[in-house]
C-alpha cells in the first residue's frame, strides 16, 4: 500500500517537473513548483521523515513560492522563446543522468535494515540518544546536539542570505503617501479574518518551537511560520503599517541576536570547561544541561530564521512598491 | 529516483533557472531521505512499544540542506530583481547582447 | 583555556564577529574591528600551524561527542598551512579595503561589505578545518553565499550577471558535492572523513562509490574553476570590487583546491583515485590545456583585471598539474603554489585596485605612463608580475622549480617543457601591462595632478605582500618545510589507509 | 464501530466525488467566476466531508481534536480566500460571461 502511494506520488512528481520545462507561463511554472514541493513533502512523510516534510512544506511550498511570486510581479510572467540551441545542455543532462543511474547499480537495497547506513553510526543515535539527551524526537537530538555545529552553520547561512539580500535590495522606509499600497485595502472581510488569524498563527509557531523536542518541529519551522504570520499582516495591511509593528532595523538586530544566542551557548559551555557546544556542561546533570542547551539554541535558530525571512520579504515587498509608484 | 530533471537548468529565463535549481535540489533531498527509510520502521520519534525507527541522520542533513537551499534561492531572486532593473530584461541572451562579451 | 580550543577559534571568531558588525554600524570603527578580528584569527592559525607541525594531528570534537557521531575538527600540517595563507590574506585585504571600497562601494553598504567578508572568512576556515564531509558542504555554502554578495557589490551593472552566473554554477557545484557525499554515505554509513576513508576501502570497485567520486570531483572542479568549468570566474573577478577580487583570487579557489586534495588523499586514497580510476591523466591533460588556453586568453584581453583572472585559471592549472604528478614533490609544489599564488595574485589585484582608485579605469590604456605617476604601485605590480612569470628570487620561481623537479623525477620531460613554455605566455601578458606603464606616454586627457600615488593604507598591505614575495623567494625554508611535511603526511595517511584495507580484505 | 466505518466511508466517497466534480468544473466552466465557483466546491464541501470521514476513523483522542481544528481553520480561510479572489478579479475589471457578451453586442452595434 505504501509502495503504491509512493509510486503514484512519484509519477505525479515527474509529470509536474516535465510540465515545468515546457510551460512558458512563469506564473504557472512557479505554481507547479509549489505543487512539486508539496508532493515531495508527502513523499517525505511516507518515508518517515516527518520533520523534513514539515520543513519542505513550509519552506519550499511556502516561503520559496512567495518569494518567486514576488519576483515575478517585478519581472513579468512570460518567458521568451529561447533562441540558442538546447543540445549541449541536453547532452550534459544525459551524461549526468547516466552517471546517476550507473551509480545506483551498486546501491544498497531500498529500505533494508542491514544497509551500512543503518548499521554504522545511526544505531547510537537511535539507542542512546533518549538516554544521553533525554528527548523523544531523535531528529531534534541529532540536529541540535550531536551535529550542533552543522546547525550553527545553517543559521549562519540564513544570516548570510540576509546580508546578500540587503546588499542587493536594501530596505528603505517609505515616506508617508496616499498611494494605495495594496489592492487589499478595501477588503473588510480580509481584515477581520486576518486579525483573527494572526495571533493563532503565532501561537502555533510558539507551539512548534517548544514542542519540537517531542514531536516534529523546531526552531526553523517555527521561525518560518511566525514569519508567515507577519507576511500575512503585511499583505493585508500594507508595508508601512507592518514597518510600524516590526521595523526592518529591529529585524536585522534580531537576526544577529539569534546567531549570537546560539554561539554564546557554545562559548558558555567552553567557559564551563567543555568543548564548544557541549551542552552537558551547562548544568550539573548532563541531561538537564542538554535540555537547556537545545531549548536555547532552538530559540536562537527560531529568532534568526523569523527575522531573516521577514526581512527578505520586506526587501522584496518594498521593491514591488517602489516600482508600483513609479 | 531522480531522473534528468536538470533540463530545467538549461532554461533561458533566470526565474525559471532558479526554479530549476530548486527542483534539482529537491530531488537530491529525496535521494537522501530514501536511504534513511527502514522497512517496517516508523518516524524517529520515541514511542513506547516500537523498536525499529528510520534513520534520523539523513533527515537532519536534509533539514540543513533545505535551509541552505532557500537561502540561495532568496539571494538568487534578489539578484534577478536587480538585473531586471539594470537591464530591463531577465532573459539571458538578451542581456548578453547588451554588454559585449567578456 | 585557549590552548585547548585553538582549533575552533579561527572559525568562530569571524563567525561571531559577523553579526556583531551588523549591529555596530560605524564605518571607521567597523574597519578596525573587522581587521582586528581577522588579525586575531591569523594569529591563532599561526599557532595552529606550529602545533600541527609538532604534534602532526590535532582533533577537536565539537559538542563533546566523539568522532563518527559528532562533528570533528581535524587540524594537520596541510590545512593549517592553507589556513594561515587565507587568514593572513584576509587581514591584509581588510586593511587595504578601507580606502578601496570608499571609492567603489556605496557608503550605505560598507557594513554589509565587512559582514560578508567576515562570513566568507569564517566559511573558508570552516571548510579547511572540518573533518566532516557534510559539515564541509555547510561551510562551503556560507562562504559561497558571502562571495555572491561580495561580487554583486561591484559598481558596474555587469557584476550582477556575473554574480548570478556564479551563483548558478556554484549551487550546481555544491549540489554535485552533496550528491557525491550522499553516495558515499549510503555505502559507508558515516560522514566523518577519517571514518569514511577507513570504510571505503572495504568496498573496492563499488560502482556507487565510483560515481560518488566522479560527482565530488566535478562539483569541486566547478568551485575550483578547473579548465572546462571556469566560465564563471573571469566575469566574477573582473566586475567585483577590487578588494573583493584580491581576497577571492588569493583564497577562494585555493580552498577548493585544498578540498580536492583532501578528498583525493584522505578519503579515497591516492592509489585508488589515480591508479584505479586513472584520474591523474585526466587532471594532467586538463591542467595543461588550462595553462595554455587561459594564458593565451590572458594575452588578448584589454581589461587588466580580466587578464589577471584568466591568469588565475592558468595558475590553478599549475597546482592541479602538481597533484596529477602523483609524487610527494608534485603535491608539495601544488601546496607551495597555493601559498605563493595567494601572495602574488593578492599583490597584483591590490595594485590594479590602487590604479582604479586613482585613475578610475583598469583598461590597459589606463596604465599608460603610470610608471612615473604611481611609481610605488607599479613597482609592486612589476615585482609580483615577475613572480607570476617565475623569475628567480621570487616565490613564483620556488613553486615552478619544485613543479619542474617533480615532473623530471617522473621522467615527464614534455610536461616540464610545457611548464616552462607556459611561463613564456605569462611574460607576454604581464609584459604588456608593464610596457604600457613604463614605456608609453600617459594619455593627454588625463589630468596629471589628480593621478598620484595611492594612499598608504593601500600601499602598505600591497608592499607587505610584495616583500613576502621576495622574502619567501629567498628564504624558502618555512614554506617548503610546511608543504613538505604536509604532503608527506598526506601520502603517508593515504598509504596507511590502503594498508589497513589490505589487512581487512585478507 | 462497524456502522461508524460505513458512515465514514460514505462520507469519504462523497468527499472525493465532490472534489473530483470541482476539478472537472474548473476545467469545463466557461469563465473565471463559474470556475471559481467550481473550485470553491472542492474547498468547502469536499474537504468538510473528507475531514468528517477521517474524524470518524479516529478513536476520539488528540487526533480528533487536531482534525477539528483543521476543519475550523478551513471553514474560515477558504471562503475568505474565495472572497478575496473574486473581489480582486472584479476590482481588476474582469467580467462574467453574460456581461462580456452584452459588452460585445454593444460593441458590434
Amino acid at each position: 500500500m505504501g509502495d503504491l502511494i509512493d509510486l503514484v506520488l512519484l509519477a505525479m512528481l515527474a509529470i509536474t517537473a516535465l510540465q515545468m520545462i515546457f510551460l512558458k507561463d512563469l506564473f504557472a511554472v512557479v505554481m507547479l513548483f509549489g505543487i512539486y514541493s508539496f508532493l515531495s513533502a508527502l513523499i517525505f512523510i511516507n518515508l518517515d521523515a516527518v520533520d523534513v516534510a514539515f520543513t519542505e512544506a513550509s519552506v519550499g511550498a511556502g516561503i520559496s513560492t512567495v518569494l518567486m511570486l514576488g519576483t515575478l510581479a517585478l519581472t513579468g510572467r512570460k518567458e521568451k522563446k529561447s533562441s540558442h540551441s538546447s543540445i549541449l545542455p541536453l547532452l550534459v543532462v544525459c551524461i549526468t543522468g547516466a552517471a546517476l543511474i550507473y551509480g545506483t547499480l551498486d546501491m544498497p537495497p531500498f529500505g533494508h535494515p542491514n544497509n551500512p547506513i543503518h548499521e554504522h553510526v545511526a544505531p547510537r543515535y537511535i539507542e542512546e540518544s533518549p538516554k544521553e539527551i533525554g528527548l523523544p524526537n531523535m531528529v531534534t537530538s541529532v540536529l541540535a546536539s550531536y551535529r550542533g555545529f552543522d546547525t550553527l552553520g545553517e543559521t549562519v547561512v540564513v544570516f548570510a542570505a540576509l546580508i546578500g539580500v540587503l546588499a542587493l535590495l536594501g530596505v528603505r522606509r517609505q515616506e508617508e503617501n496616499d498611494v494605495p499600497e495594496s489592492g487589499f485595502k478595501a477588503h473588510h472581510v480580509l481584515h477581520v479574518v486576518a486579525r483573527f488569524f494572526i495571533p493563532l498563527i503565532i501561537l502555533f509557531a510558539l507551539y512548534v518551537q517548544f514542542h519540537g523536542d517531542f514531536g516534529p518541529g523546531g526552531g526553523f519551522q517555527a521561525g518560518v511560520i511566525a514569519a508567515a504570520a507577519f507576511i500575512l499582516y503585511t499583505l493585508v495591511f500594507g508595508l508601512s503599517r507592518a514597518f510600524a509593528v516590526v521595523g526592518p532595523k529591529f529585524l536585522q538586530a534580531l537576526a544577529s541576536i539569534g546567531v549570537l544566542l546560539y554561539a554564546s551557548v557554545g562559548f558558555f559551555s567552553m567557559y564551563k570547561g567543555g568543548q564548544f557546544l557541549d551542552y552537558s556542561k551547562l548544568a550539573t546533570d548532563p541531561i538537564v544541561g542538554q535540555h537547556y542547551g537545545i531549548i536555547i539554541i532552538e530559540l536562537g535558530v527560531g529568532i534568526t530564521v523569523f527575522a531573516v525571512m521577514l526581512s527578505i520579504f520586506y526587501a522584496f515587498g518594498s521593491q514591488a512598491e517602489r516600482s508600483n509608484i513609479q | 529516483m531522480m531522473t534528468g530533471f536538470y533540463i530545467v537548468i538549461s532554461a533561458n529565463n533566470l526565474v525559471k533557472k532558479i526554479v530549476g535549481l530548486n527542483v534539482f535540489q529537491t530531488s537530491v533531498f529525496m535521494l537522501y531521505i530514501s536511504m534513511g527509510k527502514v522497512n517496517g520502521g516508523t518516524a524517529p520519534i520515541l514511542v513506547e512499544g516500537v523498536t525499529t525507527y528510520s534513520n534520523p541522520l539523513p533527515h537532519v542533513l536534509i533539514l540543513t540542506a533545505i535551509v541552505v537551499g532557500v537561502a540561495t534561492t532568496s539571494v538568487g531572486l534578489a539578484l534577478i530583481i536587480r538585473i531586471k532593473r539594470a537591464y530591463g530584461t531577465v532573459e539571458e541572451n538578451e542581456f548578453e547582447n547588451q554588454d559585449d562579451a567578456i | 583555556m585557549l590552548e585547548q580550543h585553538l582549533a575552533t577559534l579561527p572559525i568562530l571568531l569571524p563567525l561571531i564577529a559577523a553579526p556583531i558588525t551588523l549591529l555596530l554600524g560605524r564605518s571607521l570603527f567597523l574597519w578596525i574591528f573587522a581587521t582586528a578580528i581577522s588579525a586575531l584569527a591569523c594569529y591563532f592559525s599561526w599557532q595552529l600551524l606550529a602545533a600541527a607541525l609538532t604534534e602532526s594531528v590535532l582533533s577537536y570534537a565539537v559538542g563533546g561527542w566523539p568522532a563518527p557521531w559528532g562533528i570533528e575538527l581535524r587540524v594537520d600540517a596541510a590545512n593549517a598551512f592553507v589556513l594561515l595563507a587565507v587568514s593572513a590574506l584576509s587581514t591584509l585585504v581588510l586593511i587595504y579595503s578601507k580606502d578601496s571600497i570608499e571609492k567603489e562601494i556605496d557608503s550605505s553598504k560598507h557594513t554589509l561589505y565587512y559582514t560578508a567578508h567576515l562570513l566568507c572568512l569564517a566559511g573558508l576556515s570552516g571548510i579547511l578545518l572540518t573533518g566532516d564531509a557534510f559539515n564541509l558542504f555547510v561551510f562551503l555554502e556560507i562562504s559561497s553565499l558571502a562571495t555572491y554578495t561580495l561580487v554583486s557589490l561591484g559598481s558596474d551593472r555587469r557584476c550582477l550577471t556575473a554574480a548570478f552566473r556564479y551563483l548558478v554554477m556554484g549551487t550546481i557545484g555544491a549540489t554535485f558535492i552533496l550528491i557525491g557525499v550522499g553516495m558515499l554515505y549510503m555505502n559507508t554509513g558515516t560522514l566523518n572523513m577519517l571514518d569514511l576513508a577507513n570504510r571505503i576501502d572495504i568496498y573496492e570497485s563499488n560502482r556507487t562509490i565510483n560515481t560518488g567520486l566522479a560527482f565530488i570531483m566535478v562539483g569541486v572542479s566547478i568551485k575550483l574553476a578547473l579548465f572546462p568549468l571556469h566560465m564563471w570566474l573571469p566575469a566574477a573577478y573582473t566586475h567585483a570590487p577590487s578588494a573583493v577580487t584580491a581576497f577571492l583570487a588569493s583564497t577562494a579557489t585555493k580552498v577548493a583546491f585544498y578540498v580536492m586534495i583532501r578528498f583525493i588523499f584522505t578519503i579515497f586514497g591516492w592509489n585508488y583515485v589515480f591508479e584505479e580510476m586513472g584520474m591523474d591523466l585526466i587532471l594532467m591533460v586538463l591542467a595543461i590545456v588550462a595553462i595554455f588556453k587561459c594564458s593565451y586568453m590572458a594575452t588578448v584581453q584589454s581589461n587588466v583585471k580580466t587578464v589577471l583572472a584568466y591568469s588565475s585559471v592558468a595558475q590553478i592549472g599549475y597546482m592541479i598539474l602538481g597533484v596529477s604528478l602523483v609524487s610527494v614533490t608534485g603535491l608539495m609544489s601544488g601546496l607551495i603554489h597555493i601559498f605563493n599564488h595567494a601572495l602574488m595574485k593578492g599583490a597584483l589585484f591590490m595594485a590594479v585596485g590602487a590604479v582604479f582608485y586613482r585613475v578610475g579605469s583598469v583598461d590597459i590604456n589606463a596604465f599608460k605612463g603610470l610608471g612615473k605617476q604611481m611609481p610605488l604601485t607599479m613597482a609592486a605590480f612589476t615585482i609580483a608580475g615577475l613572480s607570476i612569470i617565475g623569475v628567480p628570487l621570487t616565490v613564483g620561481f620556488v613553486s615552478k622549480w619544485y613543479l619542474v623537479t617533480a615532473a623530471l623525477e617522473q621522467q615527464h620531460w614534455v610536461v616540464a617543457a610545457l611548464v616552462l613554455a607556459g611561463s613564456l605566455l605569462a611574460v607576454v601578458y604581464i609584459g604588456r601591462v608593464i610596457e604600457a606603464a613604463y614605456f608609453q606616454k600617459p594619455p593627454a586627457s588625463r589630468d596629471s595632478n589628480q593621478v598620484k600615488e595611492a594612499p598608504w593604507l593601500m600601499l602598505a598591505p600591497m608592499w607587505a605582500l610584495v616583500l613576502a614575495n621576495i622574502y619567501f623567494g629567498i628564504d624558502t625554508s618555512l614554506t617548503t618545510e610546511a608543504a613538505r611535511s604536509a604532503s608527506e603526511w598526506l601520502f603517508q595517511t593515504s598509504a596507511i589507509a590502503a594498508a589497513s584495507s589490505v589487512e581487512v580484505s585478507q | 464501530m462497524f456502522i461508524l466505518d460505513i458512515i465514514s466511508s460514505v462520507l469519504l466517497i462523497a468527499g472525493v466525488f465532490f472534489g473530483f466534480s470541482g476539478a472537472l468544473g474548473l476545467f469545463k466552466f466557461p469563465d473565471f467566476f463559474t470556475r471559481m465557483h467550481a473550485a470553491s466546491v472542492t474547498d468547502s464541501i469536499a474537504t468538510i466531508l473528507i475531514l468528517l470521514g477521517l474524524i470518524l476513523q479516529t478513536s476520539f483522542d488528540i487526533n480528533t481534536a487536531k482534525l477539528l481544528f483543521i476543519l475550523a481553520f478551513l471553514m474560515i480561510t477558504s471562503p475568505t480566500a474565495s472572497h478575496a479572489l473574486a473581489k480582486s478579479a472584479r476590482h481588476g475589471g474582469l467580467l462574467t460571461l453574460p456581461e462580456t457578451q452584452v459588452k460585445q453586442q454593444e460593441r458590434t452595434y
